[in-house]
């Protein structure tokens, strides 16, 4: 298994490093990640939104569905752990 | 070269880090460590969104004194916001999987008294299952 | 050439399915009920099937197209003379197969009749299917359906033997069917259609080698069915089976659909032409006659009187493949009618065979003696489908004989005689014993020999069956115009090549 | 006014989740209904959307109203509106089927399991519908947290082979968000759509070669494609009736689905095709898959863990059909996740009615059953032939398609592949229809006195919430192969991408 673990992490790493190659620098502002879509949310986001928080008007309004999957996935790993622990608890209670 | 190497500084720590993570999920035999194994990889890549996000010399991106009337808003002088809404989800997301394997992992100790994998195999050979 | 829409087809395939549900529905109390679904969809089918043979005759096709997947790719039925010959074979047999069932289940008393009428019904939906398809897929489809609904049949008696049989039996066509399965991929791959063409589609359209190759996965994937040697051992072992079921998967539906299959491959698909260019006709030709032979001696030594059946229809469908093969005018005139006679002989013997066995519980050959007085009609169309099946006159085998041995001197291939004649031979020596001994020597238990027969349900479809053969002797055109059918066949499709 | 269902197709199973423990607080019986009810919703607007979406062609659906690249979009095309009518249908009779497997196995828990029941098809519906990478990811996340949390309440060794499940299905989970991260910091951008205008631009990039290599690892594992199987013939083999019917027929093929999605639509087939060389390593993985699942198949006499090999088995032929990269080996591939949907829904609902009704899943336990259980058998004998290939089941075409697919690439080895695979399931499947139809072969049932042959065997079928969602997939496996010809020409013909 171990020898498995090992040959896993090294490819992964390894392919992982031959990645970085073609990536933008460290705080490189022109970067496409920096540069296509996030300038618009930091232009208007306020002035749409109202929220001088950028993060807080991306998170609630412009992808506030992948938020609500958020905390669906909170209320899944809630009702997860119910499901999984509830009964056997009775159980050794009676 | 060292230019190269310590330009993208961010990108080797974070391999390394998500290398271990993996490494400890995949070959150890602690069921615990194997979770704290997953914690690892997946705060590794956490760092790593956040860590696109980042512009030199710029700051949070709350304008506190923009808000009102139309004058330009510099982008460069803020972050880029949505790498942190992602891991924001992302964190929620981790948060309730470590959840959910912790409670399977109350459920094994419950059955086999123990959470090392190799003995909870040999249980399982001896009775049969 | 004329093409008439009309949805006959369908019916005709929908009819036996649509009964085997009923069948199903009406189930072991009503006995009666379920029976006359047999007996009224037979009939149906037969009427429907018989209906169209004018229309055929005329010199016109029937079409119905079910569904399109793909250009070029359909299930589609299409009627020429060639499919009309094997659908009225079959669901004229199904008549006398159906009365025979009813006679030999209730004689016996078997168990899960139900199951057997719903599969027997459901076998002939889709050997009318095979009959009536325009193309390779739907062919196919028709195919696989008949391999399923037959098993079944093979395991009826569940016994140990029977299960083994059915195995035996499931291992050979479902391998056949999936090598099938790929030939027919290829073909659409390498033409972009599978429509049955009178002389073959195939001309010029991929290298000798990958054409060879294709041809010997079609005729193994269709040649296992019709039991072509080295293929045939499920054949014998699946005797197992009630003996209307042997008749029906040796004399009609299975082993037929499967030299069915050949001859379309052989004369539709690939055409005289071309296979006369790439030369394996002569190989398919010594198959053949290898199997001819072959299972002619095997028969001599089987003394299960099925199982020296079951050698004799291999001897049989390899002459008929082989009357393909020699791709005379002739020799298939000779194969194709001989799909008909064959038909109608062979199952007169396994109605014989079963006859004796729900009368007397006697399987092999060996204790016939002395029967020919006990049942003098049973064991008098014995003798007629044995004379038949060695091509003696009048009877209908001899036709089939005679066009073979021109279509081998025709084909300048003297050998091949021979073959047709040592064939001839063997099938005297394998079955005159019978008639001898059944007729002549004195019965083994020395009780006096008295009149009686067994029921009529089943001494009366076989006298029939006996009577036929000796009218397609006679008369070749008689009733079902057999003869008419084989010649516009053969004229399409040397009229192409 | 039809796009309005897309929406719904999520939100009612999303809101209807949150009011089980409500329903179950007051009384407990109303979680059923109220499930079953609240499923069909998804299905009445997954079928209107895939009208609309036959009618008049794909379209997207803004949430919050936000512009796509910067807010989130579902995107319907055909193959997503296809893949949602498979998952709402299945679901649904799932659902239905569920009720006395629930009130048997977990009396206690019956709130909670529909809750996550709930959630599962969702997270399953909401994967296949969002045209964002990253919503995709959180809609991931819901199905899988809710499928672990029902596999651990199965029977003996469910919990580890959960916790297994989790690790694995975590590793993969996290390389699929590691990919999102790569495109991002090559595009700068999360939807699809964008994305797959952006990216042929930038195909040379290592980033993107490394993004799209996580992905395919990624989803390899979610769909359990060998060899990064290990996870799945435990955890769905423990799981219980209910919940295995439930994700063995979907939790593959959704992953399968995004694996075309990715593959397709996101790059485009002239990069995954041609400037990857992943094509035939998945076409020899699938062949592998194909092998060693029919092999362990073999091996089992556990009914219920043959048929979880034979869903390992399955993964290798959608994945076969899309690396042959063709359109007859994709159509034949989108055709699969449908009949194999359908076809391993029918077969382990009938395990599972099987299972209540005789406490065994042994496969030489099953005689008699044909005559105990005449309805249930005949529909698993029907699956039976369809997946050994045999017409006019469904199974039959899309072995056709995905036959035609390897000859046009010119992978022999792929085809034999295919046509071995029908043999070995026949043989497996022969094996189970011969114990449960015939006589024992040998007389070892000769303690009854050797009587076996006399004794009546009462009629003892599976309630009538299980009898009829059975009854309904064995027709679908006739159905749809029946009318597979009008299902291709009038939607799979349009998922499969143009430039083939």
């Amino acid at each position: 298994m171990k020898v498995i673990a090992l040959i896993a992490v090294i490819m992964t790493g390894a392919l992982l490093i031959y990645g970085v190659e073609d990536m933008p620098g460290w705080g490189d502002p022109n970067s496409p990640a920096s540069s296509y879509v996030s300038p618009q949310y930091i232009q208007e986001a306020t002035e749409k939104t109202a929220t001088p928080n950028i993060v807080t008007a991306v998170l609630a309004d412009y992808r506030s569905y992948d938020t609500m999957g958020e905390t669906v996935v909170v209320f899944t790993a809630a009702i997860g752990c119910i499901l999984m622990l509830r009964k056997k608890r009775n159980g050794e209670g009676g | 070269m060292l230019d190269y190497v310590i330009s993208k500084y961010n990108f080797w720590i974070y391999i390394i880090l998500m290398m271990i993570g993996l490494y400890a999920m995949i070959g150890k035999k602690n069921l615990v460590k194997k979770l704290i194994g997953m914690n690892v990889f997946q705060s590794a890549i956490i760092l790593f969104y956040v860590s696109i996000g980042v512009k030199a010399g710029a700051t949070v991106p709350i304008l506190s004194g923009h808000g009102h009337g139309h004058e330009a808003i510099d982008v460069a002088s803020y972050i880029n916001p949505l790498p942190h809404v992602l891991m924001l989800t992302a964190i929620v997301v981790s948060i309730a999987t470590t959840g959910i394997a912790l409670a399977t992992l109350i459920l094994i100790y419950r059955k086999y008294n123990t959470l090392e994998e190799d003995e909870i195999l040999k249980i399982r050979k001896e009775t049969g299952a | 050439m004329d093409v008439l829409y009309s949805s006959r087809p369908l019916w005709a395939v929908l009819v036996s399915m649509i009964a085997a549900f009923l069948i199903l529905a009406t189930g072991e109390k009503n006995r009666n009920i379920r029976e006359s679904w047999t007996i009224m969809a037979a009939l149906a089918k037969f009427l429907i099937v018989f209906s169209m043979v004018p229309v055929i005759l005329q010199g016109k096709v029937i079409e119905y197209t079910i569904v399109t997947f793909y250009p070029g790719l359909l299930l589609q039925f299409r009627i020429d003379a060639f499919g009309m010959l094997f659908g009225v074979i079959a669901s004229s047999l199904w008549i006398a197969t159906s009365f025979y069932s009813i006679g030999y289940v209730r004689g016996l008393n078997e168990h899960a009749q139900t199951r057997y009428f719903f599969a027997f019904a459901m076998c002939l939906s889709s050997t009318i299917g095979i009959a009536f398809s325009a193309n390779l897929l739907t062919f196919l489809v028709f195919y696989e359906i008949l391999t399923i609904a037959t098993y079944p049949l093979v395991i009826h008696k569940e016994s140990k033997e029977g299960i083994m049989g059915g195995r035996k039996y499931l291992a050979y066509t479902l391998t056949a069917g999936c090598v099938l399965l790929f030939a027919i991929g290829m073909i659409y791959y390498m033409t972009g259609t599978l429509d049955f063409k009178a002389g073959g589609f195939m001309a010029g359209s991929g290298s000798s080698t990958v054409l060879i190759m294709l041809f010997a996965m079609l005729i193994f994937g269709f040649g296992v069915k019709a039991g072509i040697m080295p293929m045939h051992e499920w054949l014998p072992t699946a005797m197992v089976a009630p003996t209307p079921v042997s008749a029906l998967l040796h004399a009609v539906a299975v082993v037929k659909a499967g030299v069915f299959g050949c001859l379309r491959v052989i004369l539709y698909v690939f055409g005289p032409g071309l296979l006369h260019d790439l030369g394996i006709w002569l190989i398919m030709a010594y198959i053949a006659s290898f199997t001819i032979v072959v299972a002619g001696f095997l028969a001599l030594g089987q003394d299960h009187l099925k199982r020296r059946l079951a050698f004799s229809t291999i001897n049989n469908l390899a002459m008929i493949v082989l009357g393909a093969a020699l791709l005379t005018k002739s020799s298939m005139t000779g194969g194709i009618i001989h799909m008909a006679n064959h038909a109608f002989m062979k199952i007169t013997l396994f109605f014989c065979a079963g006859a004796i066995h729900v009368k007397m519980h006697k399987d092999y050959v060996s204790q016939l003696d002395g029967l020919g007085r006990q049942m003098p009609l049973t064991m008098g169309a014995f003798a007629i489908g044995a004379i038949g099946l060695s091509g003696i006159p009048p009877m209908s085998g001899f036709i089939s004989k005679w066009f073979l041995c021109l279509g081998a001197l025709e084909a300048n291939q003297i050998i091949f005689l021979f073959v047709f004649m040592t064939s001839a031979m063997l099938d005297v020596a394998f079955f005159f014993p019978i008639i001898y001994n059944s007729f002549f020597k004195k019965p083994m238990d020395d009780v006096a020999p008295h009149f009686d027969e067994a029921p009529m349900f089943m001494v009366i479809p076989l006298v029939i069956t006996a009577l036929l053969s000796i009218v397609f002797g006679i008369v070749p055109d008689a009733f079902f115009r057999f003869f008419s059918l084989t010649s516009l066949a053969v004229q399409n499709i040397m009229g192409v090549g | 006014m039809a796009d309005q269902f897309a929406a719904l197709i999520i939100v009612v199973p999303l809101i209807a989740s949150l009011f089980v423990p409500v329903f179950g607080w007051w009384k407990k019986k109303l979680c059923y209904p109220w499930v079953v009810a609240v499923l069909v919703i998804p299905l009445i607007s997954s079928l209107s959307v895939l009208n609309t979406v036959m009618t008049t062609g794909k379209f997207s659906y803004r949430l919050g109203g936000w512009a796509p690249p910067w807010g989130i979009e579902y995107m319907l095309d055909h193959l997503s509106a296809f893949v949602l009518v498979i998952v709402s249908s299945i679901s649904l009779i799932v659902a239905i089927y569920s009720k006395k497997s629930v009130e048997d196995n977990l009396p206690e828990k019956t709130v909670p399991f529909y809750t996550l029941f709930l959630l599962l098809v969702t997270g399953l519906m909401g994967i296949v519908i969002t045209g964002d990478v990253f919503n995709l990811f959180v809609f991931l996340e819901i199905s899988a947290l809710s499928c672990y949390a029902l596999i651990a309440i199965g029977e003996e060794g469910a919990p580890m082979a959960t916790f297994n499940y989790i690790i694995i299905g975590t590793i993969g989970a996290c390389f699929y968000l590691l990919g999102i991260g790569y495109l991002y910091i090559a595009t700068g951008s999360l939807n699809m759509a964008d994305l797959a205008n952006i990216l042929p631009d930038l195909y040379h990039s290592k980033v993107i070669l490394v993004a799209f290599a996580f992905f395919t690892v990624g989803l390899a594992i979610k769909a359990g494609l060998f060899p990064l199987h290990t996870w799945l013939p435990d955890a769905y083999c423990t799981a219980p009736s209910a919940v295995s019917a439930l994700i063995a027929p979907l939790m593959t093929k959704v992953a399968a689905y995004v694996m075309i999605r990715l593959m397709f639509t996101v790059f485009q087939p002239n990069f995954s095709v041609n400037m990857v060389p992943v094509m035939p390593i998945l076409g020899w993985l699938s062949v592998m898959a194909i092998f060693w699942g029919g092999i362990k198949a073999l091996a089992q006499t556990d009914l219920k863990r043959m048929l979880v090999y034979v869903v390992v088995a399955e993964v290798g032929y959608i994945v076969i059909g899309v690396s042959v990269a063709n359109r007859m080996g994709l159509t034949g591939a989108i055709l699969h996740i449908m009949n194999d949907a359908v076809m391993m829904a029918c077969l382990f609902l009938v395990v599972g009615a099987i299972l209540y009704k005789t406490g065994t899943r042994e496969i030489h336990q099953l005689r008699h059953l044909n005559k105990k259980m005449p309805f249930t058998m005949a529909a698993f004998t029907i699956t039976a032939l369809s997946m050994c290939g045999i017409p006019p089941a469904c199974g039959f075409f899309s072995k056709w398609y995905l036959i035609l697919g390897t000859i046009e690439a010119g992978q022999w080895v792929w085809a034999a592949a295919l046509l071995c695979s029908s043999l070995i399931n026949a043989v497996l499947f022969f094996r189970v229809i011969e114990c449960a139809y015939l006589k024992p072969m040998e007389p070892a049932y000769a303690l009854n006195g050797g009587e076996t042959k006399h004794e009546e065997i009462q009629r003892d079928e599976a309630p009538l919430t299980m009898l009829v969602p059975i009854v309904i997939m064995a027709a679908g496996v006739i159905l749809l192969g029946i009318f597979s010809g009008k299902i291709i020409s009038s939607v799979i013909q349009f998922a499969v991408p143009a430039s083939f």
